[in-house]
């Protein structure tokens, strides 16, 4: 049934549905209606976990690598400043194949310090063996976090996973959305069965380090684990589609790209608004559309490929800047990479940084630049106080 | 699609203004969307928050530059801020103001005001003028039906301060019926 | 083997490493002086010193020839003594 | 109840001939059994008990990183917790661990008052890395990153008061200890693990590779640090000192002499004045704590 809510408070619901037994964060801008509004499901008993105050991010999700590796289905949130200072831990807990399930408001990094949006924090953290889920509206980001949890607990994947969405515009919004009950998502997702546990009755050594004769492997086995993810996405994102009538079972999502001339691809909210910037287009005879990435890691690039087949131009739109990379986007590499050899021209907008508005009129602008063969630019900087 | 943008100061609860007309909305019938222009304002700093009213899903996640209606909390802003700016031919701007006068009304913009304040020390025996403000929009535009806006206070307060709230808004609503 | 996932492992596999190619010195008890006090039991750094009706045994694949049993053996009933290998 | 015969620290393990810590470790767990889980920084002990695939833990065990070994610890005893299990948890880790890199996550730790128990083994320098200085290095002790030289007298800090820090946390059980006097450690441990919240024991481990003496004289150096007051092994309980070890102090000179991190004090020619501060230092440490045998007792 829909109901209105805030997206940081839809994202609680669908925290508590999953019965996470620990729950461990840090408070930090825009993530913290999210913590604030579990802490309240814990005080008034419709959520039956340890809820663990920290006093850091460091702590917050080393604390849910702990209880993960006692057996416990764990929850945290974080972003911007937090992931980082958790950065390390991000990558241990990958290494250490915990199928945590954290979610992300996006959020500029500093410095300049910015408690606004941009995609910088997760994708700077994509090569850390999470895998990567970005939603488009409150709906989208609330199911991917019961899709998150069943393709990480998969005993072939054992990964944890990031549920991104754009902090603020997505976490701050009051919109319509359908929250499953209890018992849908109990039907969909069932009790954590770990794959290994310290457990005195069967002792186990967990998190040893590895000599230069075992590492390669242990990193190859991750990485084929994180290929394996993509399926269990999709497995999931089927099933979920099947039980609640809305379907993931593509990690991308194409919108009004038959004869596309120009096809932008983009991650997260910006999405809705080049939708319809697009359909404003088309009505003006522009033909664009758009490919939304739904998952980042694994990247779908064979998806992708398929999606972008005969158009001449891609505009991927990037609330990210790989600082002194070639094309300045962190997407647009592997957009180019997975239509290599199609003679596809790609280009890498930067835009919305530290929650710069973007407007449908930006998205035609950048439609304009991309078919003149413009790109790998910010878009909408202001150049007067440059 | 209609947009909504509120213009008010950190404190006045032009944030809750937003969600709780969009909740009316949503109870009446329609889709719609609610958010803050997301910043680092303190009590007291000129703020803003929009809704937009859809019969579709709503998709756009673009600032409110063009709207079809403003609410001023408090008509001491247009001095600060251009709380006009954009407003679309045939747009209403509900203004809060104790005299009734206010500049700088675009042509074509429909000005409707009300003493919000004072009914709001009234009622509620506080400042607060966002209910008020509320109920006043919902006699104004049309987009929200009372009894939705009355359903959507009464699950936001609890007791006598909801009875109060819904009380500020109905008679808010019926001075702008009256007006019109 | 197949990899463990997540870098984990069974108790057992230390003993795969046997440690006792790295000493120089080996401990060698005089029966006569033993008092069976245990001390050379609990302070072995290696757990490779045990006790077995009436006799102190080491454990000479792992036993690194510290030699903290001899210096610590109140009856001075260990000596270390140069090993031919 | 204490089990000396319980062995579930395996040979095997890569530490140096006479470690220090590679005892301790066998000490905690037969004074904490089997129904433990162990929680590791990384470190000298991490290194050389568990390379892949070797284990020489036969108690569940886990390692994260170098500084968060309280807050995984943290997250344990909450899963154990809200399954009703009954393991006890305890951090084994060194003092750069403990004293430098992991003191955000043992103070959030403390504050919140998990039940585990915290062993910082002591070997007063980051061994691991090569022997550079910590919080715990103590004064005048020359390290790779505080080396004695001809403006240095080595490290120039005396070695931060840990135990005093977590008792202002709060903590119910605070004690120090010595692999030298091993009893003494397995009754701490026990203890520790028995008494409800965030308990901390700090066990000195010498260790012979960076304090500069025979792996054979492990013991004896302990010993020797207790004798001469540089080393007090004392309990507190509910932030009170309840029990000191005493002992008929000794100069400090002979403990310094055994060691070559403090060579430097007495090579060319002794260092008096030097010499005198730490013997400072065992002098105030003899008052705070009590620890001085009277003629008369």
């Amino acid at each position: 049934m829909l109901q209105i809510m805030e997206g940081s408070h839809a994202v609680a619901e669908a925290a508590k549905l999953c019965r996470p037994e620990v729950v461990s964060a840090y408070p930090i801008t825009p993530q913290t209606h999210i913590v604030e509004r579990l802490a309240d499901f814990v005080a008034d008993g419709e959520l039956d976990a340890e809820y663990i105050c920290v006093e850091s991010e460091l702590s917050a999700l080393s604390v849910c690598l702990g209880s993960s590796a006692t057996g416990s289905r764990v929850y945290s949130a974080t972003s911007s400043q937090g992931l980082m200072l958790m950065a390390e831990v991000v990558f241990n807990v990958a290494g250490m194949r915990q199928p945590i399930v954290m979610s992300i408001a996006n959020r500029a990094l500093g410095a300049p310090l910015s408690i606004w949006n941009d995609q910088q924090d997760s994708i700077s953290l994509r090569d850390a063996g999470w895998f990567h889920l970005y939603g488009e509206d409150v709906q989208e980001m609330t199911d991917q976090h019961f899709i998150a949890y069943k393709a990480a607990e998969q005993h072939d994947v054992l990964l944890p996973g990031f549920v991104c969405f754009d902090g603020f515009i997505l976490s701050h919004t009051y919109e319509p959305v359908d929250i499953p009950t209890q018992e849908e998502i109990d039907a969909f997702l069932p009790p954590y069965v770990p794959y290994n546990k310290l457990d005195a009755k069967a002792p186990l050594s967990m998190g040893m380090y590895a000599t230069p004769d075992y590492y390669m492997e242990f990193r190859y086995e991750t990485d084929a684990a994180l290929q394996r993810a993509g399926d269990a996405i999709s497995a999931a994102g089927k099933e979920f589609g099947e039980m609640f009538g809305r379907d993931y079972s593509t990690h991308t999502e194409s919108y009004r790209m038959d004869d596309a001339d120009v096809a932008f691809v983009a991650l997260g909210s910006i999405c809705g608004t080049v939708k319809d910037a697009i359909d404003e287009m088309r009505a003006d005879g522009i033909k664009a559309g758009l490919v939304k990435i739904r998952t980042l890691r694994p990247f779908p690039a064979e998806e992708i490929a398929k999606a972008l087949a005969g158009v001449p131009t891609v505009a991927v739109l990037e609330k990210n800047i790989s600082l002194g990379s070639a094309m300045k986007g962190a997407v647009g590499p592997e957009v180019k990479d997975a239509v290599t050899g199609t003679g596809i021209d790609v280009y890498s907008y930067i835009v919305g940084l530290g929650g710069r508005d973007i407007r449908k009129k930006d998205i035609r602008g950048i439609a304009a630049l991309a078919e003149k063969g413009k790109g790998n630019m910010f878009y909408g900087l202001r150049t007067e106080v440059l | 699609m209609r947009e909504l943008r509120i213009h008010g100061r950190g404190g006045q609860g032009s944030v809750t203004a937003a969600e709780l007309i969009a909740t009316a909305a949503f109870k009446s019938g329609v889709y719609s969307q609610a958010f803050p222009a997301f910043g680092v304002e303190r009590r007291g700093a000129p703020v803003q928050a929009f809704v937009r009213f859809s019969d579709e899903k709503v998709r756009l996640r673009s600032q409110i530059y063009e709207p079809d209606y403003i609410i001023v909390q408090d008509s001491s802003l247009i001095a600060d801020v251009d709380v006009f700016s954009g407003v679309k031919e045939g747009g209403i701007a509900l203004v809060n103001t104790e005299n009734g006068t206010v500049e700088g009304v675009p042509d074509g913009v429909k000005l409707i005001t009300i003493d919000a304040t004072s009914l709001a020390l009234e009622i509620l025996g506080l400042p607060i003028t966002n209910t008020t403000l509320m109920g006043a929009f919902a006699a104004a535009t049309g987009e929200i039906e009372l009894k939705s806006l009355e359903e959507a206070l009464s699950e936001r307060f609890s007791g006598p301060l909801a009875e109060k709230n819904i009380a500020a808004a109905r008679r808010a609503y019926e001075l702008v019926k009256e007006g019109q | 083997m197949a990899l463990r996932i997540g870098c984990a492992a069974e108790p057992g596999r230390a003993r795969d490493n046997k440690t006792g190619s790295w000493r120089v010195f080996m401990p060698v008890v005089d029966l006569e002086k033993c008092i069976l006090c245990g001390n050379c039991i609990l302070l072995c750094p290696e757990t490779a010193v045990s006790e077995n009706d009436g006799q102190i045994l080491f454990d000479l694949d792992f036993c690194k020839g510290c030699g903290v049993c001899a210096r610590e053996c109140p009856a001075e009933a260990i000596s270390m003594i140069q090993e031919e290998k | 109840m204490v089990d000396k015969s319980l062995e579930l620290f395996d040979c095997g393990h890569r530490a140096c001939g006479g470690c220090g810590p590679a005892l301790l470790a066998r000490l905690i767990l037969k004074g904490a059994g089997e129904d433990t889980i162990i929680v590791a920084s990384t470190g000298c002990m991490e290194v050389f008990s568990t390379p892949y695939p070797e284990t020489a833990w036969k108690v569940p065990w886990i390692h994260s990183l170098f500084e968060n070994a309280a807050a995984v610890a943290s997250g344990v005893e909450a899963s154990l917790k809200h399954n009703n299990r009954t393991e006890k948890v305890i951090c084994i880790c060194g003092d750069g661990a403990t004293f430098d890199i992991g003191m955000l996550c043992i103070s959030g730790a403390f504050e919140r008052g998990h039940d585990i128990t915290y062993i910082c083994y002591d070997n007063e320098a980051y061994m691991n890395t090569g022997i550079q200085r910590s919080g715990a290095t103590p004064y005048d002790a020359s390290t790779t990153t505080s080396p004695a030289g001809r403006l240095s007298m080595g490290n120039s800090r005396p070695k931060k008061d840990l135990p005093q820090i977590l008792n202002a946390h709060g903590a119910s059980y605070v004690a120090t200890a010595s692999v030298a006097y091993p009893m003494d450690v397995m009754k701490k441990v026990e203890k520790a693990v028995n008494t409800p919240g965030a308990c901390y024991l700090q066990v000195h481990a010498p260790c012979s590779t960076g304090w500069g003496f025979d792996g054979s004289k492990t013991i004896e150096i302990g010993k020797q640090a207790i004798e001469c007051g540089l080393w007090v092994n004392y309990e507190m309980e509910n932030g009170e000192l309840t029990k000191a070890k005493k002992v008929r102090r000794v100069p400090v000179e002979g403990y310094l002499k055994a060691q070559k991190r403090f060579r430097h004090l007495f090579k060319p020619q002794p260092v008096t004045e030097e010499i005198a501060k730490i013997q400072a230092i065992a002098d105030a440490n003899a008052v705070k704590y009590g620890i001085d045998i009277q003629l008369n007792e």
